[in-house]
């Protein structure tokens, strides 16, 4: 592992990803600059559409950026070839969205948990077994958890799975696009809480993505707000959220409702506000 | 036609079983498209009842010399378009003819003869080198067409001097519509149209035949006529064919190999149940084989037959030291009716007698002919037919059996069947000019070569035709074809 | 969009060149000889040869393929050895046969199979339904030369109302049309059935008859519509496949199409007409794969050309 | 439309209207699904009622049988599937008892707004068609030129900017907050007096979501429609709602006023799910006098 | 979905509605009852022709290439001959039951050669799109276009008609059924976010292929290749009937057909009776593909038949 250097685990610098379409290319991202320090964490909001998955998918290269750099410890891996880059991918790992597609439902828990054991290295199954165990008891999950595949877990359960696959390659980067949405309220409740322990426990950094404001409050120190595939706006996560500068940031914030702070019957005004702020132009 | 396609009154509808690409013969070796050809395009002469030679477009052709035939053109014979016959159309269409590749006609004439013009403008002479002494009956298959249109290939235009004229033709489908040709210089033939139709399987004929869409099929198969038997509306022809069909051994079998040695091939001959075959495989849809060509050719005498004796193959067999036989037989698909079955139920038989044998069965268009010149593979015997559509038995023995050393250098000796005197013997009779004295040499050779065992069985497929009720005078020839002016249709 | 369609017809252009190599020396490596079969069987070993020269094949197979090369960008497609005229018109006597089958076929197979399916799909998991599947599962599993002459014998001697063989009269085309539509009548009824399960119970289903909508238009036009492209795949498939001719049933039926022609062909070794009929039948086979692309956006918006789905 | 709605108090407690019976009275509502691996029984014996130009919500966790409750009384569930029994009362008529009377309220006293506006239109008929259809039923004299003005007035009215080009577009080329908004209008083409919203928002992200409620509640203002909600999202219900029906495993847990049960939960269920709400702390407009400011702001900006 | 699955003993004691025709009626009892009874169906039919054809030469039959001439063409139930005897007096169904073993031979070896060379290039087609698609894609698009029987005719007079060949020109026949819908299938499959994980967990593309999306699309493509089977030994007749069969005297039930053929007429049975047995045998097959497809991977079907439409 990459001892600490005065280098921030992560930096991107003047991000720009394109998607080509039938009008030219489109610009999803948008000269985005910012540092994961080691173990810090940093949260990403935005609308829908704003190119926060755009930049998760940049980070582990499932897209190559049209421009700027993405440093890891000071590599540039923005353009490694696939070959190169695969002894650098277990560094930065990513808990996706969709609970539902992102584990194959043919394998077991313990053989996706297991995986990148596999990928690291480890050719004893045994071995692979016996971390595989330890690490989905370590979400919370029961040993008989194992034998079983995604199809038999609930929605909060594989995504659970999904957080130990990622922690077996023992990264240094979690990025979690959205990781908590697809879950009720409820469910989404714990594994957030799950999440915020593991950080405590593995000093692991986070890149959190979320358009839900509440959702990244406690999970990242640090906040970015996108819109339309630029920086808004960037601070402390607490700062941010308590007193948003950008009358953007503001509209967001507004949007949020808390069922705490509704307050009367009907308050119609609460949804007015927020929805007349968000759809101001874009200035451009 | 109807809405159930059926034929009108005066149409009388053919279903063939292959394709008639033109309605010229240069090429076209298919004997039951003679009929369809012929009345359109006609011939000096023509093969009559008993394959006797008739005179068509000539009404006179005679041998005046041993080398040279004098003929004279019928009076007032002309094409359809009016034009008449002239004799520059005769000697071009030799002419054209002998420039074909490949003809099989071309193989029946031991020489083309040369037309030589006499004074009078329809009388001419044709002239060999030897004597050609049936001349008459091989012109039969020379079509006479206007010179200028007449090319060294397949004619695709229809103009001939036949009862009919081409009204409406598709080659590639096969399809003909023949109207009647009303300049025809012959009696007007009793048909209005005739419609050739190209009906490739079988069942499908059959059905044709029942539902009364088609009039005539002909070149039936043994099972399809046995279905068509005593069916009301329907009605069977079926006369002795011209073809010969033999399960023929391989001649270039070394020396020392078994099959050389005539005694074992007569051996074998004996496993045959030969009845059994006529009356169950191939349906009494054949006769036996008596003589080494049909017997009902001009020339052709018996000269034994096969005979069935199991035990005595046996015996033989093991006498020769050919006991443990391991034979391979090959054939063409379609080469004769029931091939496939014939040929499964002779391996049958020699399996009864200690013989095993391996069947190799060759699809249309693979490499059969050069499996037959020894050069593809070994083999021991070949399922073969072989036609003789002049009738004469002469040109049948010449083809099969007139071998020679020097023919066989390139491997063009039938079989690599080679007895020099019995190549010398059929020369000789093939110049006599005598007609007594080329029977009796004829018979002799027939005899010589019956003793050297050339084939392990043999049959003569008849040719069988069935048709409607009302189409009568249906005048079925040996030659699987007949004269459609001849055919007539009630109600 | 030009764009696309210029690379796909230029792919489909190598392919149909590709395709034609492939033949060309396909037949020509296969044992079997065009002078033998073209010749009699008592020809002459010389006469074999000149015959060889006249079709110009003692020439090297590269000399070959160059001429016949360069014959075809004059549009030459050479002569037919059997048929002594050009190939080109050979096949074109028959294509229309083929075409003409290809089509009843298809749309008798639609007319049935769809409106099957859709049953099938409303049906699903009834004694009847199950019933209906294995009667067209046996439909396409019986060999079709069986299925061909049973209806012969059906239509055309116990009940003569239809002509046994050959396209005489619109009525010729009864039978051999039923004989090719029972073999994919399982296949798409199987298809529409599958799609319009899906359809019928996909959310836009429930939330239109939620608005009122009629039980039949939520059936023929929204679930169907939405089954458009899988079906039109499956026929178009189908149908591409059809151009290539169905020799046993041109042969059950003596109808004269390109399938029957090309198996004459080969048992000829007419190489001019066998490359003909490749040709001409390929090309419009691929085609109409074309076409069934360009339509897919026609049939379901979100397809845009160039872009797998 | 009904103008005698428009009376409706703002207290809560009041679920009748003037004529005095409630336009969707539900009662001993039972639904058993007859799955592969027996039988469910989704929603267990729940009753209550929508007064005109109320709204009521129904709340709950995932898979409590909310949506169930809503395709139970318009009879979308399939027959295959559901076996439901008990009563559910539109405008007089009992759409458990009689299929055609489901019929015929589907589209006319009674639209459905569904739970994800991604998958609930066609993807291959255009918006429009799938619009006019809707019009069209309501009003079979209509001629497809009529349809197509009115329709887009109805795209207008739910803010959809450039109507007239949307109309011809596919559903494919609306982005989900949209897409939404035209359900929408497709359900008051019906000009119903009963919406039933499953979940008409968490499929959007939260922005998007402010301005779809902010919607529904200017149209209820407008016209008094009825609003059945159900959403498990206790801001969501706390904003919108005159009464809020907790439900949990197929059965009521606790129901009441909005300010009631969010503020003032007395069952655990509702307080457990409550607290799994993601605080977002206080922040500087809190401390101001009220979202005054907001309301005066444009309110028909469009949007998406 | 905490709540899943509510039993039906659930407390609260409210009493069920649900009648006893209600859940005959329930789409999942009769889906139930009718994957029952395709299963049944399905085994029956199937170990009705499979069984006999591997017991072939323990049950007492006459042998298959025994001639009689004098008792040729026998209908079926006459003289101890259950499905009669064909044009040279043998048992049919001696003959159809030893025929089988070859056919079914040609058959499963076909579909298991197809089977897997139509799953490899479809799934790199659809995985590694690009010029890989393309070639595969145009070959799919050029077999299609080419006559087939002709080709078959072709590579038969090519190689030799042994069984070895026959097999062989059978599968490469039916490679473009099993490769288009792989194609189509992974092309859903590898937009899976489960895909996109196992790269950024750093396997390479042929390890993601092998083990996650080719295991994926496995099965439904299975069934197909089932159903090929049927197709198989129907291509094996059409082979035989055109000339291009096994050796004689070997019985394949192509042969046996296409020999049948010109009896049909007179002869139903010749080839109605081995019709019949590879029908029932499609059938079985059939049945029993839809019964285990039905009995789970539903969710993967109704994808796979959108991708289906949008690629093929
Ligand atoms: N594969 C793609 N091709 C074309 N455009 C794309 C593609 N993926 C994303 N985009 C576009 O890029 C922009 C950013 O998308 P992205 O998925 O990053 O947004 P997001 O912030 O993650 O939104 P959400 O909250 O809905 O997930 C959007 O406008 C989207 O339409
Ligand atoms: N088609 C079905 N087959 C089997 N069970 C079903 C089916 N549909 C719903 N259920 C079950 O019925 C119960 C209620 O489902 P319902 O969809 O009403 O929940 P919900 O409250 O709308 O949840 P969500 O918030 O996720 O939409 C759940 O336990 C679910 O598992
Ligand atoms: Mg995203
Ligand atoms: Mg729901």
């Amino acid at each position: 592992m990459a001892e600490p250097t005065d280098a921030p685990l992560l930096a991107v610098e003047d991000l720009v990803v394109e998607f080509p379409t039938a009008k030219g290319p489109h610009r999803a991202v948008d000269q985005v600059s910012f540092t994961v320090p080691h173990g810090g964490s940093l949260a990403v909001v935005g609308e829908s559409g704003s190119g926060k998955s755009t930049i998760a998918r940049a980070l582990v290269r499932l897209l190559t950026p049209a421009a700027g750099r993405i440093l890891l410890d000071g590599t540039d891996i923005t353009r490694l070839p696939e070959r190169r880059l695969r002894p650098l991918r277990r560094r930065v790992q990513m808990v996706f969205q969709d609970p539902y597609g992102s584990l194959d439902p043919h394998l077991t828990a313990g053989e996706i948990v297991g995986e990148p054991l596999r990928v690291a290295g480890t050719r004893d199954r045994r071995e692979r077994e016996r971390r595989a165990a330890e690490l989905l008891d370590r979400v919370g999950l029961p040993a008989s958890a194992a034998a079983r595949r995604p199809p038999e877990f609930s929605g909060g359960q594989r995504q659970r799975i999904g957080i130990a696959r990622a922690l077996a390659s023992r990264p240094d980067l979690l990025v979690c696009d959205e990781a908590t949405s697809a879950l009720d309220v409820s469910v989404q409740a714990k594994v957030l809480e799950l999440l915020r322990e593991l950080q405590a426990e593995t000093g692991v950094a986070f890149l959190v993505i979320a358009h839900n404001l509440g959702v990244v409050r406690d999970l990242s120190t640090d906040l970015l707000v996108l819109r339309d595939g630029r920086v808004v706006e960037t601070g402390r996560t607490g700062d941010v959220l308590a007193s948003p500068a950008e009358p953007y940031t503001r509209a967001l914030r507004r949007a949020a409702i808390d069922p705490h702070a509704v307050r009367g019957i009907k308050p119609r005004a609460m949804l007015t506000a927020a929805t007349a702020a968000l759809s101001a132009p874009t200035p451009s | 036609a109807g809405p159930t396609g059926l034929p009108g009154p005066g149409t009388l509808t053919l279903g063939l079983t292959r394709s008639l690409v033109s309605l010229d013969n240069k090429l076209n070796q298919f004997d039951a498209a003679v009929t369809v050809q012929r009345a359109v395009r006609q011939a000096l002469t023509t093969l009559g009842p008993g394959l006797k030679p008739r005179l068509v477009l000539a009404d006179r052709f005679e041998m005046t010399e041993p080398t040279a035939w004098t003929v004279r053109l019928r009076k007032g014979v002309r094409y359809a378009d009016g034009s008449p016959v002239t004799v520059e159309d005769v000697d071009t269409a030799l002419r054209m003819y002998g420039k074909v590749n490949g003809s099989f006609l071309l193989g029946l004439f031991p020489e083309l003869p040369e037309v030589e013009k006499t004074a009078d403008a329809r009388t001419f002479r044709l002239r060999t080198e030897r004597p050609v002494p049936i001349l008459d009956r091989l012109m039969a298959n020379i079509h006479i067409t206007p010179a200028d249109a007449n090319k060294p290939e397949e004619l695709q235009s229809g103009l001939g001097s036949g009862p009919y004229r081409v009204a409406r033709a598709n080659s590639g489908a096969g399809e003909y519509t023949l109207a009647r040709n009303p300049r025809y210089w012959g009696p007007k033939p009793p048909l209005e149209t005739v419609r050739v139709r190209y009906v490739p399987e079988e069942s499908s004929r059959v059905v044709a035949l029942r539902s009364g869409e088609l009039d005539v099929v002909d070149t039936l198969s043994p099972d399809a006529a046995e279905q068509l038997t005593g069916l009301p509306g329907v009605s069977l022809e079926r006369g002795d064919g011209v073809r010969v069909c033999q399960l023929f051994y391989n001649f270039r079998k070394p020396k020392n190999h078994p099959l050389s040695d005539p005694r074992v091939r007569q051996a074998l001959a004996y496993a045959i149940d030969g009845e059994a075959l006529l009356r169950d495989v191939l349906a009494d849809s054949a006769s036996p084989l008596r003589g080494v060509v049909p017997t009902n050719l001009d020339g052709a005498v018996e000269t034994g037959s096969f005979t069935h004796d199991p035990a005595r193959a046996r015996a033989l067999l093991r006498r020769h030291g050919a006991d443990n036989l391991r034979l391979t037989f090959m054939w063409e698909s379609g080469e004769f009716a029931g091939d496939a079955s014939v040929m499964e139920a002779v391996a049958d038989m020699l399996g009864d007698v200690g013989v095993r044998v391996t069947l190799k069965q060759f699809q249309p268009g693979g490499d059969i002919l050069k499996w037959r010149q020894g050069r593809g593979g070994d083999w021991d015997v070949i399922g073969n037919g072989f036609p003789s559509p002049t009738g004469l038995a002469l040109t049948c023995l010449q083809g099969m059996y007139a071998g020679t050393a020097e023919k066989e250098r390139t491997r063009e000796a039938f079989m690599g069947y080679v007895f020099p005197k019995i190549a010398d013997g059929i020369e000789e009779a093939s110049v006599e000019v005598d007609d007594a004295e080329r029977q009796r040499k004829l018979a002799a050779v027939q005899k010589a070569i019956w003793d050297t065992w050339p084939a392990l069985w043999g049959f003569v497929p008849k040719t069988l035709l069935a048709r409607r009720g009302r189409v009568r005078d249906v005048g079925l020839l040996p030659t699987n074809s007949y004269d459609l002016t001849a055919v007539h249709l009630e109600g | 969009m030009p764009t696309y369609l210029l690379r796909r017809l230029g792919q489909s252009v190598l392919t149909v060149f590709l395709t034609l190599t492939a033949v060309f020396l396909l037949v020509r490596l296969a044992p079997g000889d065009p002078a033998a079969a073209y010749a009699a069987p008592t020809a002459s070993a010389e006469e074999l040869v000149r015959i060889r020269g006249q079709f110009g094949l003692d020439r090297p197979l590269l000399v070959q393929y160059g001429i016949y090369l360069r014959d075809l960008v004059s549009g030459d497609l050479g002569t037919s050895y059997s048929f002594h005229s050009p190939a080109f018109d050979v096949v074109m006597d028959r294509l229309p046969y083929t075409i003409t089958l290809a089509v009843s076929a298809i749309a008798v197979t639609v007319l049935v199979a769809v409106p099957l399916g859709v049953w099938m799909a409303r049906r699903a998991d009834t004694r009847r339904e199950l019933g209906a599947n294995i009667l067209t599962i046996t439909g396409q599993s019986m060999p079709d030369f069986w299925t061909g002459v049973m209806l012969l014998t059906g239509f055309a001697v116990v009940i003569p109302v239809l002509p046994a063989s050959g396209f005489t009269s619109w009525g010729g085309l009864v039978l051999p049309t039923i004989t090719v539509a029972i073999l994919q009548f399982a296949l798409v009824s199987r298809l529409v059935r599958r799609e319009m399960t899906t359809a019928l119970a996909a959310p836009y289903t429930t939330v239109a008859r939620s608005r009122g909508v009629a039980e039949r238009a939520l059936v023929w036009r929204y679930a169907l519509g939405n089954s458009a492209v899988p079906l039109v795949t499956a026929v178009g498939t189908r149908f591409a496949a059809l151009l290539n001719g169905v020799v046993v049933v041109e042969v059950v039926f003596a109808w004269p199409g390109v399938g029957s022609l090309v198996v004459r062909a080969l048992e000829t070794r007419d190489y001019p007409l066998i490359q003909a009929t490749v040709l001409i039948t390929a090309s419009l086979a691929i085609l109409v794969q074309l076409l069934v692309d360009l339509l897919y956006p026609l049939l379901d918006p979100r397809v845009r050309l160039g872009k797998a789905a | 439309m009904k103008d005698g709605t428009q009376d409706i108090a703002k207290d809560g407690t009041q679920h009748v209207a003037t004529d005095g019976t409630p336009l969707l009275d539900v009662r001993e509502l039972q639904v058993e699904l007859v799955t592969e691996h027996g039988i469910v029984r989704a929603v267990d014996g729940i009753d209550f009622t929508v007064g005109r130009g109320e709204t009521v919500t129904l709340i709950g966790e995932s898979g409590c049988g909310k949506s169930t409750t809503a395709m139970a009384l318009l009879r979308l569930l399939p027959d295959g599937l559901a076996v439901v029994s008990g009563s559910a009362r539109i405008a007089g008529r009992d759409t458990v008892a009689d299929l055609a009377a489901a019929r015929a309220v589907r589209g006319r006293t009674v639209s459905l707004i569904p739970q994800d506006p991604m998958t609930a239109l066609s993807p291959v008929h255009t918006v429009g068609r799938q619009l006019g259809d809707a019009i069209r039923l309501r009003h079979p004299a209509l001629g497809r030129a009529e349809a197509r003005a009115r329709g887009i007035e109805l795209m207008r009215q739910v803010h959809i900017a450039e109507p007239e080009r949307r109309w011809k577009a596919y559903p494919h080329e609306f982005s989900g907050g949209m897409l939404q908004r035209v359900l929408i209008a497709i359900a008051l083409a019906a000009e119903p007096e009963l919406l039933v919203a499953d979940e008409p928002t968490s499929a959007l992200d939260a922005t998007v979501q402010a301005g779809v409620l902010d919607l529904l509640m200017e149209l209820q203002e407008r016209t008094g429609v009825a609003i059945l909600m159900i959403t498990h999202d206790l801001g969501v219900a706390r904003i919108v709602s005159d009464r809020i029906h907790v439900m949990k495993d197929g059965r009521f847990v606790e129901s009441g006023s909005a300010p009631e049960i969010v503020d003032a939960p007395a069952e655990p269920y509702t307080r457990d799910l409550l607290a799994s709400v993601p605080a977002l702390g206080p922040w500087d407009e809190d401390k101001q006098p009220g979202p005054d400011s907001a309301a005066s702001t444009p309110k028909v900006i469009p949007h998406g | 979905m905490t709540t899943a699955g509510i039993p039906t003993a659930r407390t609260g004691g409210r009493p069920s509605a649900v009648t006893a025709r209600d859940l005959a009626r329930a789409t999942a009892t009769r889906r139930r009852s009718a994957n029952r009874v395709k299963l049944w169906a399905g085994s029956v039919c199937t170990a009705l022709v499979v069984l006999p054809i591997l017991l072939a030469q323990l049950l007492p039959l006459p042998d298959a290439n025994d001639q009689e001439l004098g008792a040729r063409r026998l209908p079926p139930l006459t003289e101890g001959h259950l499905f009669g005897t064909d044009q040279l007096g043998r048992d049919l169904l001696s003959r159809v039951l030893h025929g089988g073993q070859v056919s079914l031979t040609v058959g499963v070896l076909a579909v298991v050669v197809s089977g897997l060379i139509g799953i490899a290039a479809g799934a790199a087609a659809g995985y590694f799109g690009g010029w890989m698609d393309a070639v595969v894609s145009r070959v799919l698009e050029a077999q299609l276009a080419l006559p087939l029987l002709m080709m078959l005719l072709l590579v038969v007079a090519l190689f030799g008609s042994s069984v070895t060949v026959i097999t062989a020109v059978i599968a490469v026949a039916q490679w473009p059924e099993v490769a288009r819908l792989t194609r189509s299938l992974v092309l859903v499959e590898r937009e899976k976010p489960y895909v996109a994980a196992a790269r950024v967990l750093g396997l390479r593309g042929l390890t993601i292929l092998a083990r996650h999306v080719v295991p994926n699309v496995v099965r439904p493509v299975s069934l197909v290749v089932l159903l090929l089977l049927a197709q198989a030994v129907l291509l094996e007749s059409a082979l035989s009937y055109l000339g291009a069969g096994p050796e004689r005297p070997f019985a394949t039930w192509g042969r046996i057909i296409s020999d049948g053929q010109d009896y049909l007429t007179t002869s139903w049975w010749l080839i109605t009776l081995p019709g019949l047995v590879i029908a029932l045998l499609v059938v079985g097959v059939n049945l029993l593909g839809d019964a285990l497809r039905d009995g789970g991977g539903r969710t993967s079907r109704t994808k796979a038949a959108k991708a289906d439409g949008g690629t093929a």
